[in-house]
């Protein structure tokens, strides 16, 4: 290999290209396409050589360039002439790189503008400084900087942090609400009231003491029940209204509510 | 050195704390006496009733501060400031957005953590609000987001929500990421 | 107001970012003309050799910010790296900032590489952001640039970009693009 490359400082294909059109001193708009093919050719083979790995894009833009060349050497086809207007089949390549060619430009020209915490600096935070009270939400919701992309990065941290669902985070108890019911009714049977931690006396297990609070409450929506708190933070009192134990309101209830009872 | 007050200047600008004597002198690579005189005149030109900011003395070093007159205005910056929303907050929001209608427990079981303040906080600035009642017992409240939601993230409607998975360079976190929410309820 | 340009002067030292005229006017309750030209004498102060910060326009707002020249000191006081972004970062950020909104497609096309995951990186620095979805089939996310990119490279607004080459066929270009992409999504 006669000339040498730095490997590796190319950001792809189109810079590649570009970097072979000028060293070569070719006009890019009519660029000599088996010449610069051979040239492409040959630094990836230079690229394999030194074990880099070849990109898919380089590869890609590799079959372009054979097949820009295979349609160069090609005499038209009438039917072609017809239909392409004599399209030279290099022009999307050309528009490609001078495209690009302006995109690396703005880059290099973004560049040396001085930047931030480069070449300028504003304020840091001031570690004195005192803070004010941290809402959970901004003021002016207008002025709030939150980007779509952090409402995404949010929810991925939030399932991220999430364990992996495990059998036993599914609720699935083996009661129903009416045997909660069930067995509030028995609790209450006879009883003027019954302190609310009564209830779940021997109840053991998460979903079973969800279950009967639920029943409890379906019981209050009934109006079978009344719940009373004498002192704020008080024991909560459960007070069987009469309707509790009518035959009515049993036998409502799942047809094998006499097994327990 | 003709500039040596401008780089204290520069310096003094970019602390987040008061610079000793010594510290500027190492830094600037100064002989004492310029330095103390390159801070006495840039003292002295700060000390002037046009300014907003002086150059003070404090625990035993130097530091720019806005002038004491000018504290009203500096607290109405400052408390008006565009507070970023939280992380709990944007948390929050996106398990709602996202999974809407949803209820109170489900997004503290998504998140694991109490968010009862959070969601009336949002509710307060009507990026959430109540869409109905849950069809189970106790018939929970179900929480969506609101009109302004989209306003502040210039959506056209929830279609426009991008997908986890339709963010750049992460195609196979993203889909993981849908399978599990599934097993969330 | 005697001390408006003082008050100001305040207020832009308080500030972690850049403030917008119209924040000015109602944090000083100040008329626009008042205003106007307090801001231009303090600037035209600023902008003199032997200072060490400059008033500088940027992100449609005022912001003092240390002369460039005086980054090596900063640095050292600091402690810190300069913060530079990689070849591939800045030629990404300059076809998103020149050809906004954009989608990763096209963005990939005019580049010749994936970019996915550079946009990404973008998007966590909130130089790059998401501004929409483009009405084709499959609705790709159309991304543009952010209120950071502009404060990152100082500049006042998009207007402010560097001007880029003129080629002939511009036009054509563009059209033909758009037909691929409508292939390529």
């Amino acid at each position: 290999m006669s000339y040498r490359i730095k490997l590796e400082q190319f950001e792809g294909p189109l810079d590649l290209l570009l970097h072979l059109v000028v060293k070569s001193e070719m006009d890019i708009y009519d660029i000599q396409i088996a010449q610069i093919t051979a040239q492409y050719l040959d630094y990836l083979s230079l690229m394999k050589a030194h074990q880099l790995d070849v990109a898919g894009e380089f590869l890609v833009m590799a079959a372009t360039l054979l097949h820009i060349k295979s349609r160069t050497l090609l005499p038209a086809s009438p039917r072609d002439e017809e239909n392409d207007e004599g399209v030279d089949p290099r022009a999307e390549l050309v528009q490609r790189l001078l495209e690009y060619r302006r995109y690396k430009e703005g880059a290099e020209k973004l560049e040396a503008y001085p930047q931030l915490n480069r070449d300028v600096f504003i304020r840091p935070e001031q570690s004195m400084q005192e803070e004010g009270p941290s809402e959970a939400v901004p003021a002016d919701l207008n002025d709030s900087p939150v980007s779509l992309f952090e409402l995404v990065e949010a929810l991925r941290r939030v399932l991220q942090d999430k364990p992996p669902p495990a059998p036993h985070t599914i609720i699935s108890s083996p009661w129903s609400v009416e045997q909660g019911m069930r067995l509030l009714r028995r609790r209450l049977n006879g009883e003027e009231y019954v302190s609310f931690e009564q209830c779940f006396s021997g109840v053991t297990g998460r979903s079973e003491v969800i279950v009967v609070f639920i029943a409890m409450l379906e019981l209050v929506k009934l109006g079978q029940l009344r719940l009373v708190q004498l002192n704020p933070q008080g024991t909560i009192y459960l007070y069987p209204q009469p309707e509790l134990h009518s035959d009515r309101c049993v036998a409502a209830l799942a047809p094998h509510s006499c097994e327990e009872l | 050195m003709p500039d040596l007050k401008a780089r204290i200047e520069a310096l003094l600008f970019a602390s987040d704390q008061p610079l000793r004597f010594d510290r500027l002198l190492s830094l600037l690579e100064a002989d004492t006496e310029s330095l103390r005189n390159a801070l006495q005149q840039l003292q002295h030109e700060y000390y002037h009733p046009g300014r907003g900011i002086v150059l003070q003395e404090v625990a035993g070093g130097f530091q720019l501060r806005t002038r004491p007159e000018y504290a009203p205005w500096v607290l109405k910056l400052t408390r008006s400031r565009a507070l970023r929303l939280s992380r709990a907050a944007t948390e929050t929001l996106a398990v709602v957005a996202y999974r809407q209608p949803i209820t109170r427990a489900e997004v503290e079981y998504l998140r694991g953590v109490d968010s009862g303040g959070v969601l009336r906080a949002l509710m307060e600035k009507q990026l959430v609000r109540c869409v109905g009642k849950k069809d189970v017992p106790g018939r929970p409240l179900l929480y969506g987001t609101g009109q302004k939601f989209l306003e502040l993230f210039g959506l056209k409607g929830l279609s426009d929500l991008p997908q986890l998975s339709e963010f750049a360079g992460d195609e196979d976190l993203a889909l993981s990421m849908e399978l599990d929410f599934d097993h969330a309820e």
